[in-house]
Formats: C-alpha cells, structure tokens, sequence
C-alpha cells in the first residue's frame, strides 16, 4: 500500500514509542518526544495540502481534519511543558528514570491511539483505538503509585471500562442496523458506506445503537452523571496527562460521538440525537459548575471546569442548526488550548508550591508574577470572559439557543454564571492575598502557555477566515 | 472623526503594553498618566466638535474583528458623542488628578497597566455598534476595573469586594446578552443597524427591556442591584473610584438609553413605570443608606446610586411622554436626565477625587477620625464645598439645574392620559423630593465632620495639603461645575441631537433667550437663570459685606467658643457623624432599615461608660442576596456528596442512566 | 435446518441469560465463581454454534478464548485469590436477592421490549439473540452495582462481556469479532493483575469518606 | 424709560423687604406680649438690636475656620434675594423670571445648607444638636414643600410667582380642595423654616429645646446682626408668600402709574399685619412640642401635600 500523510501521523508515533522504551536517558527520550509531537503536528498540518485517500480503514474529512491539527498541536505543546515538568519530577524523585521512560513511550501511544480513533473509518476501528487510548491513560494516570493515584487510576478503569463495553454493545448494534441493508463483512463498519445509506436503517436499532453509544462514549467525554472517573483522574496524575486528558482525550470521545450523531440525524424515522444532548449537556454544566465551588484541590477543580465546558460543547452539538454547530467546534477548541495552558500554569504552581491544596496556595501574583498572571489570564479565559475565545463561542451557544428555546438558554446562562463564581472565588485567594508557601523561583517553560494563550487572544479578537470557512463547512457537515 | 477616535482607544490600549513593559521604571507613573491625560483630552475635544456639530454628526465604520461574519461595528452619533465627552472628560480629569494623587501608590504596577484599558474599554462601549462589539467592550471594562478594585488585594475585603463586583457585572453582561439575543431573533444578526430597523414584537420588547433594565441597571447600581457598587468603589484607588462612580455607571445609562430607547422601537405606555419605579426607590434608598455610612468614599458610592435614581426617573418620565407622542416634553426629561449625567459625572469626580486627596494626605477614609481639615487643606476643602453644594441641588450650581428640569418635566406629567401612570408620577416626584432634601443633610454630614469642627485624631490634625497637580484636576472640575451652573443654556442645546436622535423631539433653543436664562416650555411657565442668581447673590452679599464695614464695627477677637458656658477641650465632645444623622436614622432608619437602638446606662457608681448600640439590617440584602447565597451553599453541600461516592455507586448512577434512557426507548411512540 | 440451527442458538442464548439469573442468586464467592465458569462455558458453545451456523471459522477462535480463558484460566484465578484473600465463603449483597432478582426480571423485560420493537425484517436470529445479549450485559451491570466485592464485581463486568460477545458473534459477519475478543480478554486481564498488585480486598467500596479526608482533603 | 421705571421698582422691592422684615418681627412680638398680658418691647426693638449687634465688636472661637466668618454673609444674601422675588406689591417685575417657585426653595435650601455647616464649623457639643435637628426638620419640610409648590404648580399652571399670583387673583380659580390642602401644609412648613412655636422657641435659650438658636450660638456682633436680620426676612418671605399666593388681592400685575404702586403696598402691609396677627394668636395658643414629634407634624404636613398634588395628578376639577 501506499505510505501517505494519514500513515504517517499513525505511525510516528508507533515507531517513536517502540524507540522511547528502549532508551535510557530521560534527557534524550524527553527531547525526543518534543520533536516526535512536532512531526506528526507538521504531517497533520500537511492534511490540509495533500489530500490523503480515504480508504476502508482511515478516512480524512474536514471533520477529523480539524480534530487531527487540534490534537496533534496541543500534543506538541504538551510535549514541550512536559519536558520541564518531568526534569522537576525526576530531580524531586517522585519518578524514577524507568518510569520516565515509560511515561514518554506511553505518552507517545496514547498519541497514535488519538489519531487512530481520529482518522479510523471504521467504527470497529475507532472502538478499538479509544479503548487503546483508556487503557494508556490509566497506567499514565497511576504513575506515581501513590495511594490516591492508584485509587483515581482504578475507578478510572473501572468506570472506562464498562463505558466501553457499553460503547461496544452500541457499535455491535449499528451493525446490525447497517447489515440488512448493506450487507454482511466490512462494508457495513465503514463510515462512508454507513453514512450513504444510514437513511434506510432499522431505526430502532439505531435508537437503541445511540444510547448505548451516548452513555458509552459519554463516560470518556466526562459527561455527568457519568463523569465520576474524571475529576480523580486529573487531580492525580501527572499534570502533563490531566492537559492532555482534558485537551484531547475528551474530545476524541467526542469526535465519536458526534460521528453517530450525524449518523441518526441522517435517519428520518430515528429519535432526534439533540434532545438527548442537551439534556446532558446542561445536567452537565450546571452540576458541574456547582461542584466548583468546594474544591480543596486545584487541578481537581479545573477537572470539573473541563466538565461544565465539555456540557457547554454537547449542548451546542445538540441544539444544531449552523449557528450553535460553529459555536460548538469553537468552543472545543478555545476550550483544549485554554484548558491544557491553565495546567500547564497549574502544573508549574503545584511543583514550586509542593502542594496542590487551594488551601495552601496564595499570593501567586506576588511572588511569581509571570505564573500568577498566566493562571489569571487562563480563568479569565475559562471563564468566559471577553476579549478572549471562550467568549465568542459563549455568546453565539446562548444568543443562538435564547432565540430558540429561551429557558435553556437561561438554565445556561445560570450554570455559566455559577461556574464564573466558583472559578472567580477560588482565584482570588490562589492568585492574590496574601503569599502563602514556599517562593522559590521556577524553571518553568512558559513558551506553551502563552503560545496557546496567544492563539486564543487572537480568535477572540479576530478569527483568521480560512478557519471560519472551515469550521463553517464542518458545522454543515454536522447538521 | 470615527477614525481618530478609534485610533485614540488603540492608543490608550497601547499605552498599557508600555505600562507593562515599562513596570519596573519610576517614569511609568508619570508616563501613563500623561499619556492618558493627553488621548482621553483629544477624544472629549473630537467627541465635543461631532456634538456642537463643527464635524460631521454621524460617522460609522467596519473594522474585520470580533465575530467573523458580521465584523466590528463602530458608529458615532450624538448620543455616543455626548458620552464620548462625559467619558474622556472624567477620563483626562482623573489622568490630571493621579499625575499628582499617583505617586502615593503603593504598587503602582498594580494600577498603572489596566488604567488606560479602563478608559479604553469605556470609550469602546459607547461607539460599539453591534452587539458582539458591545458586550466584549462591555464586559471588558468591567474586566479592567475588576483588576483595578482588587488592586490593594492584601486587603480580605477588597478581594470580596472585587469578587462580588465581578460577579454582578457578569450577571449583568449575561442579561444584556440574552435581551440581545431576542432582538436579534433566529436571524442572528447582531448589528444594531439590523435591529434599529427590525420591529420586535411587544412580548419579545417587553422581555428586552426587562433585560436592559437588568444588565444595565446592575452596572449602573439600581436598587436591588447595587449590592456591589458601595462594595467596589471604595476599594478602589480614589482616581479610579472617581472614573467608576462619575462615568463607568453613566456609561451604563448609554447602553440603557441606547436598547430601550433606540433599538427597541416606539415604547408602549407601561414600560415607563418600571424604570419611574425604580429610579425612585434607587434615588431614596440610595441617599438614606449614604446617611447611615462613616467611610468618605463609600458615602460618595451611595450618593452616586441616588443620582442614579434621579437619571432613571427622569429616563422613565421620557419613556413615558415618548409613548403618548408628546415628543417635546419627552425631549425634556430625557435632557434632564442627560444633563443630570453630566453634572453628576463633573461632581462625582470632584468629589472622589477630593476624597482621595484627604486619603492621600491623612491615610484615613473614616469621617469619624477626620475633622477640622478645612483649617490644614483650606484649598482641598474649598473646593470640595463647591462639590457639596454642587451634588446637593443648591443654585447656582449645576446640580440644581437639572434637577430643577426634572421636577419641570414632572409638572407637566398630569397630562399623561395614563391613570397608572397619574398616581406613580407624583410618588416619584416625592421620592425624588425627598432624596433632594437628604443630600443636602448627608453633604452636610460629609463636609461638616470630615473637614469643619476640631481635629478628631493626630492623623487629621497633621493633614497637608495635597499637591498641586492634583488641586489643579479638581479645581477644573469645580470650575465646570459652577460654568454649566450659571450658563446652563449652552450644554442643554448642545444635547438637542442626542435628544432628536432618542425621542425624535428637542428642546426649545436656549442661549438665544435674553438674558441666558433657560426656559424649558415658556417663560410664563417656568425660567431659572443661574447667571442672575449668581450675580445678585455675589452683588447683595458684597454691598452686605462693604455696608458691614463702612458703618459697623469690624473688629475682630478671637478666644474660646463660648458653647453656652460649657466649652470642652476634647474635640471628642464634638457631634460624630451617626450622631449627627442620628436624627433622621430615627425618622427613616426605623421605617426601612429595622435600625434598633439599645442604650445600656450602667449603675449609679459604676465607672465604666454608658452604651448606645445601634443595629441596622438591610432589607435589600435581607430580601434578594442572602437567599441566593444560601441556595447556593445548599446546592454545593448536596451536591458534594457525589465527590464521595464509592465506585460501585458511581456505576449504580451509570446503571441508572443506561436503564432511564432504555424505559424512554421503550415508551417512545 | 435453518429450524434447527435457529433453535439451538436461541436456546444457548437463553440458557445463558438463565445463567446469568444463577449468577445474581449466588451470594457466596467460590459458588459465584462456578457459576461463572459455566457462563463461560455456554458462552463457548454458543458461539462455537454460530461459527458452525455462519460457518465462520474464525469465530471458532473467539470460542476457543471463551473455553480457555474465561471458563477455566480466569475462574482458577480469581478461586486463588479469594483463598488467598480468605474472602472466599463471603456473604456481600447490597440488596436482597429476591430484590435483586426481581430487578433482574424486569431488565429482561425491558430488554425484551426494546428488541422487539426492531422491525422484523432484521433477520429473526440477530433479533432473538440480540434481546438475550442486552438482558446478559444488563444482568451483568446489575451485579456489579448490587455486589459489594470486587472479585463479584469482576465476575458482573466479565458476564456482561460475555453478553458482547454472543451479541458480536450474533451479528452475522461481524468483522473484528475475534480482535474485540481478544482486545477484551487484555481488559479483563488488566483487571484480575490490578487486584492481584494492589490486593484490592473491597477496593471499590473502601472509598470511604474517612478515606477521602485522609487522602484527598476535599471535604470541609 | 421703561426699563428704568422697572429697575427703580426691582430696587424699591428690595429695599422694602429689607426695611419691613424688623417690623413684621417686632409686631409679632408685640402681639404676644400684649396677648400674655404684658407690655411688651417698643414696635422698633428689632431695629435697635441690629444696631447695637452691629456696633458690637466680634469674638469667634478659635477653632473658627474662614467659612465661619463667610457664612452670614452667604446667608443674608441668599435670604434677600429669595424674598425680593416674592411679589409684594406687584408682581411681573423686571427680574422675577430669574427664579421661579422652586428656585426659590433651593435659595432657601442653600442659607440653611451654610448655616449648618456653621454650627459644625466651631466643633462644639451644642452647633452639633443645631445642625442634626435642622437637617432633620429641613428633609421633611423641603420635600413637603416642593409637594406644595407643585399643587400650586399644577393649580396655575406654572411655577412662576408672578404668573402664579396673577392666575390666583383671576376669576376661574374657586374653592378648591387641593389648594385648602396646601394652604395648612404650606402654614405648617412656613412655622416649622422660621423656628416658630411648636417647632422651636425663637425665644428661648434653653438648650435642649433650641433649633435654629443651637446652631448660631456662637456668632456674635454683627454677623448675629446678618443671621437675625436673614431671619426676619425669611419671615416676611414666608407670610408675603402666603400672600401673595392665596390672598392675591392687591397685586398689580403691571406696576405703570403711582396708584397702583400706592393700592399694592397697602394691601401688602395689610397683608403682612394680619400674617402677623395670626401667627403671634397661634403661637401664644400652642405649646412647644418635643423635638422627636416634629417629624410627625411635619410628616403629616408631606402628606397633606402629596395628596394634594396627587388629586391634582387625578383630575383637574380638585
């Protein structure tokens, strides 16, 4: 077969994992990972020149185009922070060069699972590479074999586990939907093929297909009430890992969820996937943004920030419609860039401060200006606050829903409100009031953070039209 | 003209990257504001020349940010001009004022770098001209100013200050973004040019302006929504204070003005008395509430929600005669109120800025510890006194003249055929009547223990006079507010376009009436004219004065005060200020705020002194904000619980979702 | 013959579901695990009959892991660790049997009703088998949420797996099958070594707020 | 010529209010005197306090501030040209446009805001109780008497003295409940502004009942001899107010040949001598009133008036 594009980002990554588990050095192994990530973000961007074909296996649509350079980026960004990151660990000795090692070659897995799931075409495919992509994540999440790590890490298995199985039971039953009509093999797992003759579908199957999928693939987006695993899940583990969780991870499960939603809106006689959507993503946002507020623990609160917004997406992606589509892929993506910035802020804090309790942090804008700030600027953003990103798509899901259906639009704006208290209530006593804990200096790279802080100033001011075609074209495509 | 506007606000914006560059350099205090000084006086000059019509009156332009397939709508019009000036004028006031006041900060890299993006944001409100635009310069100044409240954050209270200013703007932000949301309807199209032209519905106008009532109202501190406002000004630095109290809140009023008046279309009858309504219940409130206060600048906080009141009553009585087609009288009140924006802005800043001046220079803002500065900071206090006078409606300054076109607006209300509208206009009028009088009694209050009497501390005794950069900024002040005082003709036709372009009606021509007096309707109706009050007062008091000392004695002895015989040494024996007010806290206290007073005398022989407690709850907070926080506090403690499940209960709610989902399968038709 | 094998599968398929019922009766670990085992073993034979049925030859693989692992390598893991745990005549219902059963019933039911719906055109077999493999992996779920130990609580995920697997090999043709198999043999693998390392004893249920306070400190 | 002949008259009105406010003072006093049976000062005691106060020497506290001094000065201005404005004996003069009715009561409003902040100015125990009873009278009386200026107002459609008096002096105004309303609203305020029985004790020193005489209690000389004289003329502003606003009769409103001149002052001081009258009958039939039931007097009076103006609001024909 042909090596192209698609191939590469799929194997970069395979042959760089192989290589990272064998080297020694973290050093190299860390530099190493940088310029892998770097790689395969170049090959995505290159997507957008040579058009790869779709065959049986891999497919590239706008849809996953956008997805791919998403993910790749923030992946190399990350890469970058974890670089640092890790060299603090290792000097502090809470990892040792072998579980480094297993760390990047992990890291690197992970990597090729995303973009597997990304740019599968085929649903058996993309259960498979998400499942690859959980179990990575658990061991990733466990690394420092501390008691609570391995517990996040467990109830993080547990709870994926049955998500996926119930995801499976969801794929098993889109093809049978899809047999009678385009028959038995291959052909009926294909997405192209499905999507061509999804109207004439058993729609029952169907419905049946989507909540399995809804709740199964609804467990990695961290939708509530099946959010549980996710908040653990980042508090504990490595913060290069919670960024890449929050960032990515919850946006491939997603990418597939949103696949079979176009699928079932295709179906006439099929129950509307919106409604069902918005439910959750509302249930979603509002809990979420009331869990903010008791947080003792930083990253874990960000955790559920990521939640709320993740219940801000899927509520976009329910209403439909043009409008609330756009808003909803503007939204993921303001959303991974500042997310993953705000834990590298995060990540740099809670190593130079040797805690993660809210409680024991204070002052930051005093004693370390840049990450004091950095964290500022990124609630600010999170928050939804103009002239940033988070803003824009903010106003187009509420304005857009509100000329709708004006009381969830106001349910929203209510948990977006509440989410802004609890977010703004914390920050005040991390960032300012009086210092508290240790004030030595940080070598942190700042270059990531402010690299996506930068990229999300600039969308909230101005939108380069290119991208807005593009995510136009998606948002049809969506439906 | 909208070019170099534009061009102004980019500047400013720039000025504070060089804030941040420059943190560390001791010219950045000076730099920034200078450089501020300087653009925010070129803005008022270009938005003054678009109002007294030397320039073109209406210019608009499109530049390709914000939202992508609309673009940055900016227009400028009379009415954005007239804000412009308020704006820029308070703006380069308190620039003039921090060149001097600046140099106590602390930390100015605190201040010094979201200073000019305050101003900017402040003068991108106004020319925004799609909602996209507006609310992202909306909720950007109050960004910046949230970062300029929380300043001195070593202070608890300033960061809960901070918190909850933020949280009520973001509130309000998210009110007016849903109003906009309905008027720009499923179309989406968020340019205010679309909306001017599209007719809503009544239902969907009525909610938009409940919203802008709302969105706006909270930013301008309208009771029940003013929680925040007595909170964040004081925290404040006092040049900030100064800009938020005299023109954040009044470019508040722009965006109300700006929806209900503009893009709402012709106003039905009923809307007026919920603006009437509140604005009087905010104008009495707000004054009652300064008179239970001792902190200086959180006085002037509550006195700014009082002309609030007055601005939004006044906008109520143009709603009203707006709806009935009486343009003429509607132009009236809608230029007393933006007259009234304008004096109160030119005081408000005085004031802060004369609070500030006392704060800079005996590190005190509690009235009670002050006293007797008049004697160390004769010129501070000189001019504050035309502040007072000023804010408390006495002629021949400004304050007066527009609340004297007020009440003439509310004459000529009887005509409104609405019968609601007969019994709540003159409710009003009495509440409006009312807050005239107590402004006088807390101003009174203010300048009369802060600055007259004895020295009450050592901090008060060892005042200096502040410096003289920034007695220059408020004497400006001071001198504008005695100029639109006595030749108040001149600024109400140079509001006439604002007022065309709202209520589609002016004002009759003044500065031609002989004399310079104004005449709202006709001069057999009513006419004030400052300038000849001004004059006979100054003549009759100097032939007093010079008849005085031709016939009389004009000698002169000083010794101790007589005090019917009883003089005291300690300037402790002297009124304080809630003993002052005591008075009226007993009149009005009682009826609004619960105010219980508990003396506790101790027994015949008993050495120790005698108590008087005094507890006063606020019916506002009582009523609308402690059941909110408390619903709150109970969502998260429920909710909390789901941190602590145990796996297998977490996969019980998994279980329970799968189950749920599958029944409504199984029931769908 | 299509009768034949029709009935036969269908008859599997609901043994299997009956198994299941067996499953949720049992209370005491080392019977679960018997139990188990039979899943297990019906669970081969069913698909070793559909593999015959499609005459699908790689199905038989899937079969084979179904033997092997599941109905012989696994149970005598899991018996080691009770023993070893000493946890194996443990009595954990978090509700009653007859409570958890009648539960049972009506997941059935529910499953039952949800098939049926499907138009009849999708052939009868998938349909049938189908309806037994939903209430299977719901039975499964259920005894993961009404048991309180873990090793029963493995022994719920495992048995709602095999529901997925009669489902897949079901599904007429279904690619992959064998891959999802084994893919998930690995899951289930995971599992049994993470409770051999951290000799999880009750893990999912020592998550306790005594234990948050000490380890998380997010309670007030 | 024209505008001559109207200044000259301007000046006469000025000069009348001046010369007359003693009078109307000492006739008050008279009047009760002789109503308790006592003699009584002569008629012109008044003016011999002005004159000796003013040939006295002035002693002021030390922790006097120049506003101290300033203040009296402030005060008799303020005073003198509100009570010019008030019609007397002929209304539509050259400038009784430059201050309408509620001009008018921010005149008065700024006197009392000075004299005040006098009382706080020395800094002892007894301006403070002055000045905290003043402002507390005065956020009644001045929103009471701003509903009155309305009824008034909306009565005459105007707020314009002279126009005012002109329209009450025609034929189409009758009885009216409104204006019956007014009139015992505007005779409450009147007595509460000019510290008369029950409000305050003009006569008294005894500190704890005193108002108005707290807060001057430390001037002496002739800025006592100011304040005095800017309280007599508040007196007379108030009843030739009352006159001119509901007993019009007299009133030219074109001061042209000498006989009108000469019928309008005599109306005036007819007017003036029955004010008098009745305000030294009233005052010697009531008593002082504690300090903490002033607010119901005067909130009574605020009610009187808003009703007023709200029957006004309702219908023309009140």
């Amino acid at each position: 077969m042909t090596f192209d594009a698609l191939d590469a980002i799929l194997l970069i990554p395979l042959c760089a994992a192989a290589l990272l588990a064998v080297l020694p050095d973290y050093r190299v192994t860390a530099i190493l990972n940088v310029l892998t990530a770097l790689l395969t973000f170049l090959t995505s961007v290159s997507l957008f020149f040579v058009h790869p074909t779709s065959g049986d296996y891999l497919l590239v649509d706008d849809l996953n185009k956008v997805f791919i350079v998403l993910t790749t980026f923030v992946a190399f960004t990350t890469s970058v922070f974890s670089a640092s990151y890790i060299s603090h660990e290792i000097e502090i000795g809470r990892l040792t060069s072998n579980s480094v090692r297993f760390y990047h070659a992990m890291y690197q897995v992970l990597m090729f699972a995303m973009n597997l799931a990304l740019v599968a075409n085929n649903i058996g495919l993309m259960w498979v590479a998400i499942e690859i992509a959980t179990l990575t994540t658990v061991l990733m999440v466990g690394i420092y074999r501390t008691h609570e790590a391995l517990e996040a890490a467990w109830k993080y298995f547990i709870l994926g586990s049955v998500g996926i199985a119930l995801a499976l039971f969801g794929t098993i039953l889109v093809y049978m939907a899809a047999r009678p009509i385009i028959g038995e093999g291959l052909e009926a797992m294909v997405w192209t093929v499905l999507v061509q003759h999804a109207a004439k579908f058993d729609p029952a199957l169907l419905n049946l297909a989507f909540v399995f999928l809804l709740l199964g693939y609804g467990t990695k987006v961290g939708l509530a009430p099946l959010h549980a695993w996710l908040p653990d899940a980042h508090a504990e583990g490595p913060t290069p890992i919670s960024a890449v969780l929050s960032g990515l991870l919850l946006n491939v499960a997603l990418y597939a969820l949103l696949r079979f939603k176009m699928l079932l809106a295709l179906n006439p006689v099929a129950i509307a996937p919106g409604p069902l959507m918005v439910i959750m993503g509302l249930i979603s946002c509002v809990f979420a943004a009331f869990m903010l507020y008791r947080r003792r623990d930083i990253k874990r609160m960000f955790a559920y920030s990521s939640i709320e917004h993740m219940g801000i997406i899927v509520f976009a992606f329910g209403m439909g419609g043009p409008l609330a589509n756009f808003a909803g892929l503007l939204h993921m993506t303001m959303h991974s860039l500042t997310k993953s910035a705000i834990f590298f802020a995060v990540g740099h804090i809670a190593q130079v401060k040797g805690t993660q309790k809210i409680a024991d942090l204070g002052g930051l804008t005093v004693t370390h200006p840049v990450l004091g700030w950095g964290l500022v600027l990124g609630v600010v953003a999170i928050a939804g606050a103009p002239p940033l990103g988070i803003f824009m798509s903010e106003f187009l899901v509420v304005t857009s829903t509100f000329a709708r259906q004006p009381w969830l639009a106001t349910a929203l704006a209510f948990g977006i409100l509440v989410a802004f208290g609890g977010l703004f209530l914390r920050l005040g006593s991390i960032a300012f009031g009086e210092p508290r804990g240790p004030t030595g200096s940080v070598h942190a790279s700042y270059v990531p953070m402010f690299a996506h802080f930068a990229i999300v100033f600039m969308a909230g001011i101005h939108l380069p039209p290119a991208l807005v075609a593009g995510f136009e074209n998606v948002a049809k495509l969506l439906g | 003209m909208i070019a170099t506007l534009l061009a102004g606000i980019a500047a400013l914006l720039a000025l504070s990257l060089i804030a941040v560059v420059l943190s560390r350099s001791t010219h950045c205090t000076r730099v920034v504001y200078g450089g501020s000084l300087l653009i925010t006086a070129l803005q008022c000059f270009a938005a003054a020349s678009t109002l007294i019509g030397i320039s073109a009156a209406s210019s608009s332009a499109v530049l390709p940010l914000g939202l992508p397939w609309l673009g940055a709508h900016f227009r400028l019009d009379a009415l954005s001009a007239f804000f412009l000036v308020v704006i820029n004028l308070g703006g380069a006031a308190a620039s003039l004022f921090a060149l001097g006041y600046g140099r106590h900060e602390a930390f100015p890299q605190r201040v010094l770098p979201f200073y000019p993006a305050y101003l900017a944001g402040m003068n991108l409100v106004v020319l925004a001209n799609d909602a996209f635009s507006f609310l992202v310069a909306w909720e950007f100044m109050s960004l910046t100013s949230w970062a300029l409240v929380i300043s001195h954050h070593e202070d608890r209270e300033n960061l809960r200050a901070g918190f909850v200013y933020l949280l009520m703007a973001s509130f309000g932000t998210l009110a007016l973004l849903l109003g906009f949301g309905v008027l720009a309807g499923t179309g989406g199209d968020y340019a205010f040019d679309v909306m001017r032209t599209a007719r809503p519905s009544a239902g969907v106008s009525a909610l938009v302006l409940v919203l802008a009532l709302i969105g706006a109202g909270s930013k301008a501190g309208v009771v029940p929504l003013h929680a925040w406002l007595p909170l964040a000004h004081p925290a404040a630095p006092s040049h900030v204070s100064a800009l938020m109290s005299g023109v954040m809140t009044k470019v508040a009023i722009y965006g109300f003005i700006r929806i209900v008046f503009e893009l709402l279309g012709p106003p039905a009858w009923w809307w007026s008395m919920p603006v009437l309504a509140v604005g009087g219940a905010t104008a009495a409130m707000g004054v009652l509430y300064a008179l239970l206060q001792s902190d200086l600048k959180r006085v002037l906080a509550y006195s700014t929600i009082e002309n609030i009141g007055i601005i939004f009553a006044a906008l109520g009585l143009a709603l009203a005669f707006k709806a009935f087609n009486m343009n003429v009288i509607a132009a009236l009140a809608f230029t007393a109120a933006l007259l009234h924006v304008f004096n109160h802005s030119l005081m408000k800043n005085l004031l802060f800025c004369g609070a500030g001046a006392v704060h800079a220079s005996t590190g005190e803002r509690d009235m009670e510890k002050l006293g007797g500065l008049i004697h160390r900071m004769p010129k501070t206090a000189f001019i504050f006194l035309i502040g007072a006078m000023a804010i408390s409606a006495l002629p021949p300054l400004n304050g007066f003249v527009s609340e004297w076109l007020t009440f003439q607006a509310i004459l000529l209300s009887p005509q409104l055929p609405s019968w609601g509208l007969k019994l709540l206009v003159p409710a009003v009028g009495a509440l409006l009547a009312l807050s005239a009088a107590l402004a006088g009694a807390c101003f009174v209050r203010i300048f009369g223990i802060a600055f007259l009497g004895r020295p009450r501390t050592s901090a008060a005794r060892n005042a200096h006079e502040t410096d003289a950069t920034s007695l220059a900024a408020i004497y400006l002040l001071g001198a504008l507010c005695l100029i639109a005082g006595i030749l108040p003709g001149a600024f109400i036709d140079a509001l006439a376009p604002s007022a065309q372009l709202a209520v589609g009606s002016r004002m009759p021509v003044q500065t031609s009436v002989e004399w310079l007096s104004i005449v709202p309707i006709a001069e057999s109706r009513s006419s004030y004219n400052g300038l000849l009050v001004f004059v006979f007062m100054g003549l009759t008091g100097a032939l007093a004065a010079f008849a005085i000392h031709r016939l009389a004695s004009d000698k002169l002895r000083r010794s101790a005060a007589w005090d019917c015989g009883y003089p005291d040494p300690s300037p402790l024996t002297q009124y304080t200020a809630s003993s002052l007010s005591q008075p009226i806290r007993r009149v009005f206290g009682t009826l609004v705020f619960q105010a219980r007073e508990a003396g506790e005398m101790p027994p015949p022989g008993a050495t120790r002194p005698a108590r008087l407690t005094v507890t006063v709850r606020d019916p506002v907070w009582d009523t609308f904000y402690a059941p909110i926080s408390g619903f709150v506090e109970y969502a998260t403690e429920r909710l909390n619980v789901l941190q602590f499940l145990t796996i297998r209960r977490y996969l019980t709610l998994v279980f329970m979702a799968l189950v749920l989902l599958l029944l409504v399968l199984a029931i769908w038709p | 013959m299509k009768g034949l094998t029709f009935d036969v599968a269908h008859l599997l398929a609901g043994s299997l579901v009956l198994v299941s019922f067996m499953q949720l009766y049992q209370d005491r670990l080392s019977a679960l695990i018997n139990i188990f085992a039979i899943h297990a073993l019906v669970l081969g034979a069913s698909v070793a009959w559909q593999a015959a049925a499609q005459d699908a030859p790689h199905l038989y693989v899937t079969a084979l892991i179904a033997l092997v692992f599941k109905a012989i390598v696994i149970p005598m893991a899991l018996r080691r660790i009770i023993l070893r745990l000493g946890i194996h005549r443990e009595i954990e219902n978090v509700v009653g049997i007859g409570l958890t059963m009648l539960v049972g019933i009506g997941l059935v039911a529910l499953s039952m009703v949800v098939m049926l719906r499907v138009t009849a055109e999708a052939d009868p077999l998938a349909r049938e088998d189908l309806a037994f493999a939903l209430s299977v992996v719901l039975l499964g779920l259920l005894m993961m949420v009404t048991r309180r130990n873990a090793v029963s609580q493995i022994i719920g995920f495992m048995s709602l797996e095999n529901g997925l697997v009669l489902a897949a090999t079901g599904a007429k043709g279904m690619p992959l099958v064998v891959e999802i198999s084994v893919a998930f043999s690995v899951l289930i693998a995971f599992i049994v070594i993470g409770i051999f390392l951290f000799r999880i004893r009750e893990r999912f249920d020592t998550v306790d707020v005594r234990a948050l306070d000490r380890f998380r400190g997010e309670r007030r | 010529m024209a505008l001559i002949r109207d200044a000259v008259l301007q000046g006469l009105q000025m000069l009348l209010v001046l010369l007359l406010s003693p009078l109307l003072t000492g006739f008050v006093r008279k009047v009760k005197a002789r109503l308790l049976r006592r003699q009584g000062p002569p008629l012109l005691q008044p003016y011999r306090d002005l004159a000796r106060l003013m040939r006295k020497d002035v002693v002021i506290a030390e922790s006097a501030s120049w506003l101290f001094r300033v203040v009296p000065y402030l005060v008799f201005a303020a005073t003198w040209v509100a009570a010019a404005l008030v019609p007397t004996f002929g209304s539509g003069l050259l400038f009784s446009w430059t201050a309408d009715l509620i001009a008018l009561i921010a005149l008065l409003g700024s006197a009392r805001f000075f004299l005040a902040l006098a009382g706080l100015d020395v800094g002892t125990s007894f301006g403070g109780i002055g000045t905290s009873r003043e402002v507390m009278i005065a956020s009644l009386a001045e929103p009471a008497m701003l509903m009155i200026v309305f009824t008034l107002a909306l009565i005459a459609g105007s707020t314009q003295l002279s126009s005012m008096s002109a329209f009450m002096n025609s034929p189409e105004v009758g009885l009216r409940v409104s204006l019956g309303l007014g009139l015992m609203a505007l005779i409450i305020v009147g007595i509460a502004e000019n510290a008369r029985v029950p409000v305050d004790n003009p006569a008294t020193h005894l500190e704890l009942t005193m108002v108005h005489e707290a807060m001057v209690l430390e001037y002496s000389g002739r800025h006592l001899a100011l304040i005095e004289l800017s309280t007599f003329l508040k007196l007379l502003l108030y009843v030739s107010l009352i006159g001119c606003l509901f007993a019009p009769w007299g009133i030219t409103a074109a001061v042209t040949e000498p006989k009108h001149l000469l019928t309008g002052l005599l109306a005036y001081l007819t007017k003036l001598a029955a004010g008098g009258l009745l305000l030294a009958v009233f005052e010697t039939s009531i008593a002082k009133m504690r300090v903490f039931r002033v607010p119901e007097l005067l909130g009574a009076a605020l009610m009187l008036a808003l009703l007023a103006t709200l029957l006004r609001f309702v219908s023309g024909s009140f």
